[in-house]
């Protein structure tokens, strides 16, 4: 099966941060994102767990697949949003069916 | 036995505080006992909009006029003004930087709405009326208190990041928009609207209340287990000391409105609260700089049960001795 | 002031309008307002065990006999028939292709449960008896609309994916199973086990359909927003035409089975009302090109508030006159 | 018609199982009816926090003293004796391993807290009362079978991970915080507790039980299904012939005891019910090597269903014909 | 630690298709998958979320830890469910412990 | 932008064993992790989902960012948890912005 080489990119951000993230992607040209819930996690600002909390309290996972090119403009974006915030970004290369949509 | 145990629970708030000290030992004991995340969301929505209504309906009933507006009126400006107050003391009593000092001093010019829900129930258990539309009071403060904080926090290069979506966000939050929201609506469709819903609204209110202070509770016993040592004796001394004060300027404003004891308790409650659902998203967005667990542990795990215990029967008490009906 | 407002208010459809409308506005305005997915899944699942159940029960009291098969036939039959004139109808009045065009008509042609449940709730508050097996002819009325609709679209070689699986997904789908199910053990256990059941099924109803027009509400307008420029003008019309002309049936049908006013106006609902649970999903699986835009738009955010505020108050004023009790 | 139908439905537990039947069916139909996880657990612990807190209230009401005491150290006792029983029979019965008999054992030695919650159901709806304490019984038996069943695993070198860490879970697992806090919260609060919440926890109790057993129909359905073949004929037999077994040393020791009939049948139905939640969890952790699919198969998908709908009447019969009040 | 060579392919579809993609990975001989639930997402056909949706709406992500010589059955079987489906497919190398149970 | 090479390790995991394979995480010296949902799967011990479950049944997913040199402990650290419980264990090469978070 033909596939083309892309870049994963998932960033690990604070939930009220998200609507901010996923407008600067697109800003950058991004065209595809999927945003997975996260129950819970640690890092340096300690540990955390979603059980029973009521605001926007928390964290998602948002993941890009983009063509390598993208890449830079997208890590851009998204450092200028999760700079200053609680978060961790990483990136894989990775190969994907049919490249027209990334 | 029981006769010497019944002692302690005479009235609902021993309920509300036994359900919320069940969830906070539980949480200390580091039992796996957890609410899901959208059943607990699913029932704040459910307070918000019953508690709305019923104030909307309230209002339907006995009318409002003027009194509303006045009200309104010296809740923004209570939630103007007592971060700057908060923001002294705390500057004052605690080594909290600027920008930690005003997302806390947001916190407590904002309210919380659970403190509010249970004050008005223990209120309804006492058969002590209240004005209806104080529950459009309680909206009203939720975001002004985050505009004086930023200001706070900007005086001192602390960069807040104030955008327009913030606005929105902050204006438009899901508790405000539910709050007002069905206070519209109770308002419009008035007793018989409230006929129509309230053995949804009405009749299981207190037992759902009860599981939600399970739930603070045991999110507050995780948060204070996480935080250990996060909070200095000063920090902790004004999670205690500012409710009393913010309490003492809604004694004033609410006796200077001419409110009833009910009323007047509501709006000490208010003033004493402080926010750990709105403000602290906000707080993420717009000061991020600003550490989470200070304001967080001092809001839910100080203030909050602090209220819960101790504040709610002594506002209740001060305000039906001073605003002699 | 409150007088004036009131007289928007002088029956459940209004409260039930204003939820809705509360959703609405705040997702258009971008509030982060949100019903947690599995919060909104337990409300449905609620309202079907309940209005199955209340039916079952209703036919256990009454008795059913040969009316409940013939309703069930005529229901039947006019889910196979709505989508072949909603289809007519759109290729004539938009610009949709085939595949397009079969998938919205297979939505008209099946029924939205929470319109009948709204209706069911109507009748209820205005004291209009109905029969119980309606319920039963909901569900009946769920399915053979997609039968219809795929042969519509393979008809142009649109190359429907009509396997065994979505045989199965389709008749046992969860809403027509939790339906049927829960009708059945109302008819077995009749008024002895409603009674047992009637503080959690009867009692809190009304209350809790509000809470989930409000995120009825809150679902529709995101998906307007999302949506806007999908549907042109033609196909606004469709939305609000459609409606009226699937009544038209409906109470053709209605009469001729001789059915109660009530029963009338029910199956009027159910032939006017468009799905967006159950046909979406199937219609994602089996007429993959077609565009989920489209039809949920115009299910969810046309035709549902039309029937809502429009059609409801119509389809039981037409009832009563003409189907004299 | 309707009549000879209701026959079947003569009480609340026709009622119960029909509910649970529906779910089975649907599940074994792949029908894709599912509740969400998020609700599952909440009606879970609405279940719990409402029956630990009748029973507390019900405590104050009628006193306790000694009696409470003796009964918890049978429940106790039971627990951990259970087990042993259970194993020499699984060994003797069916060709399963020493480790995969050992968990099976501890389930059958802990409890079912719906079959509890349904058995108590079905006395309040026949009118006869039992012991209020038995619901803190009921917690006290939740954790002995796990140590019992460890004791027997560890004797072949199964080599159990028994630690600190899980024997905090297994005592503060979240069932066991819940019933026994509500229970005292209820013995706190009493009578005038129960008022301010009863039209919470006690009126809309049936119905929320009934949709509680429909999602246990599905789970079970869904692992029957998935575990097809899993089971022998022997490890079938012992699914049904434990039970009762198990109910005859609840009838023994509640009549020494001298309990109530009522309490002589829930102490029964204690001993005869296989846990599925809190013991399967354990179970991962300390003994990762037996089959999940072994114990969970027996205990929801055939013990779960023998109790309800033969076992339950049985136990409440035999319990009223021994124990004469 | 030992580890072995392996592809690990994220499939992220419409939750009604998820029944088909997972049977259809069966038929192909993939022996384990994981399905994790996705909040919402953005691509050609608009953005999305989960939130208040009552019918099987949405998307999953359905993980694949697969032998390399494996990949192209997978593959296969995927594309032929997703390809006329909302959904893309991106595949990155890893490492596996515990190869015998791939 | 500049990036740093780590290694991403997802482990998916009993839900009853989570606490045990973080503080074994923590123990190792791994600074952070996230924990994510996970609604069903399969393997060697079958198929389940969690839709309507109620105990701590289920799975979920620990993904940990570490730079390279922590690899080893942390593999030899999840190891000793998962081995004998269900479950597996992947890792990707990725780069990561920021770092010193790691
Ligand atoms: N090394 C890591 N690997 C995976 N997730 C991480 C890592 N570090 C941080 N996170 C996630 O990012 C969140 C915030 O991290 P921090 O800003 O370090 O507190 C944590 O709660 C984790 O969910
Ligand atoms: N480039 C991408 N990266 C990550 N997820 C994507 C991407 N494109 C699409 N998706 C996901 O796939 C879904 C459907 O995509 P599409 O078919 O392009 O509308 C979106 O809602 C996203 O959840
Ligand atoms: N090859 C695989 N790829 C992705 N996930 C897997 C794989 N094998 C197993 N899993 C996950 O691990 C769980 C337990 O696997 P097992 O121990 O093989 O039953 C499964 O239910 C899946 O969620
Ligand atoms: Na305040
Ligand atoms: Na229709
Ligand atoms: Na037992």
């Amino acid at each position: 099966m033909q596939t083309h080489q892309a870049k994963r990119v998932e960033i690990i951000i604070e939930a009220p941060m998200e609507g901010r993230l996923t407008a600067a992607l697109e800003k950058a040209g991004v065209t595809g994102f999927t945003v997975l819930p996260v129950l819970g996690g640690s890092g340096r600002s300690g540990r955390w767990t979603r059980d029973g909390q009521v605001g926007r309290a928390g964290m998602v996972a948002v993941i890009c697949l983009v063509r390598p090119e993208r890449l830079d403009g997208l890590l851009d974006a998204a450092f200028a949003v999760v700079e200053r915030h609680i978060g961790v970004v990483s990136i894989t290369d990775c190969a994907v069916l049919r490249a027209e949509r990334f | 036995m029981s006769d010497l145990f019944r002692l302690a629970a005479d009235n609902l708030l021993s309920l509300a505080i036994l359900c919320f000290v069940l969830g906070l030992l539980a949480a200390l004991a580091r039992s796996e006992l957890t609410v899901p995340e959208a059943a607990a969301k699913a029932i704040s929505l459910y307070l918000l909009f019953s508690i709305g209504f019923k104030g909307g309906a309230s209002v339907a009933a006995h009318g409002a006029d003027g009194a509303l507006l006045a009200a309104l009126a010296a809740g923004v400006v209570l939630s103007f003004v007592l971060p700057l107050l908060a923001f002294a003391l705390l500057r004052f009593m605690t080594r909290l930087g600027r920008v930690d000092a005003a997302a806390v001093a947001a916190h407590y010019g904002s309210i919380s709405i659970v403190t509010f829900v249970t004050a008005t129930s223990v209120l309804v258990d006492r058969g002590i009326t209240a004005e209806g539309y104080m529950v459009a009071v309680a909206a009203a403060m939720e975001a002004p208190a985050i505009v004086s904080a930023l200001w706070l926090a900007s005086r001192g290069g602390g960069g807040s990041r104030m955008d327009g979506d913030l606005w929105r966000e902050i204006l438009l939050n899901g508790s405000i928009v539910l709050l007002v929201g069905s206070f519209v609506i109770g308002m419009l469709t008035g007793a018989e609207g409230l006929d129509r819903i309230a053995s949804f609204i009405v009749a299981p209110f207190q037992g759902v209340l009860c599981l939600f202070l399970l739930d603070m509770g045991l999110v507050a016993g995780r948060g204070l287990r996480g935080a250990r040592g996060v909070l200095g004796a000063g920090a902790l001394c004004f999670g205690v000391i500012m409710p009393p004060i913010g309490a003492a300027t809604g004694l004033a404003a609410g006796l200077l409105l001419g409110l009833s004891p009910g009323g007047v308790a509501l709006l000490m409650v208010l003033a004493a609260s402080a926010s750990y659902i709105a403000v602290p998203a906000a707080m993420r967005v717009a000061l991020p700089d600003a550490n989470p667990s200070v304001y967080l542990t001092l809001s839910l795990g100080v203030t909050f049960p602090f209220n819960l215990v101790v504040g709610i029967p002594l506002y209740v008490a001060v305000a039906t001795a001073l605003a002699a009906g």
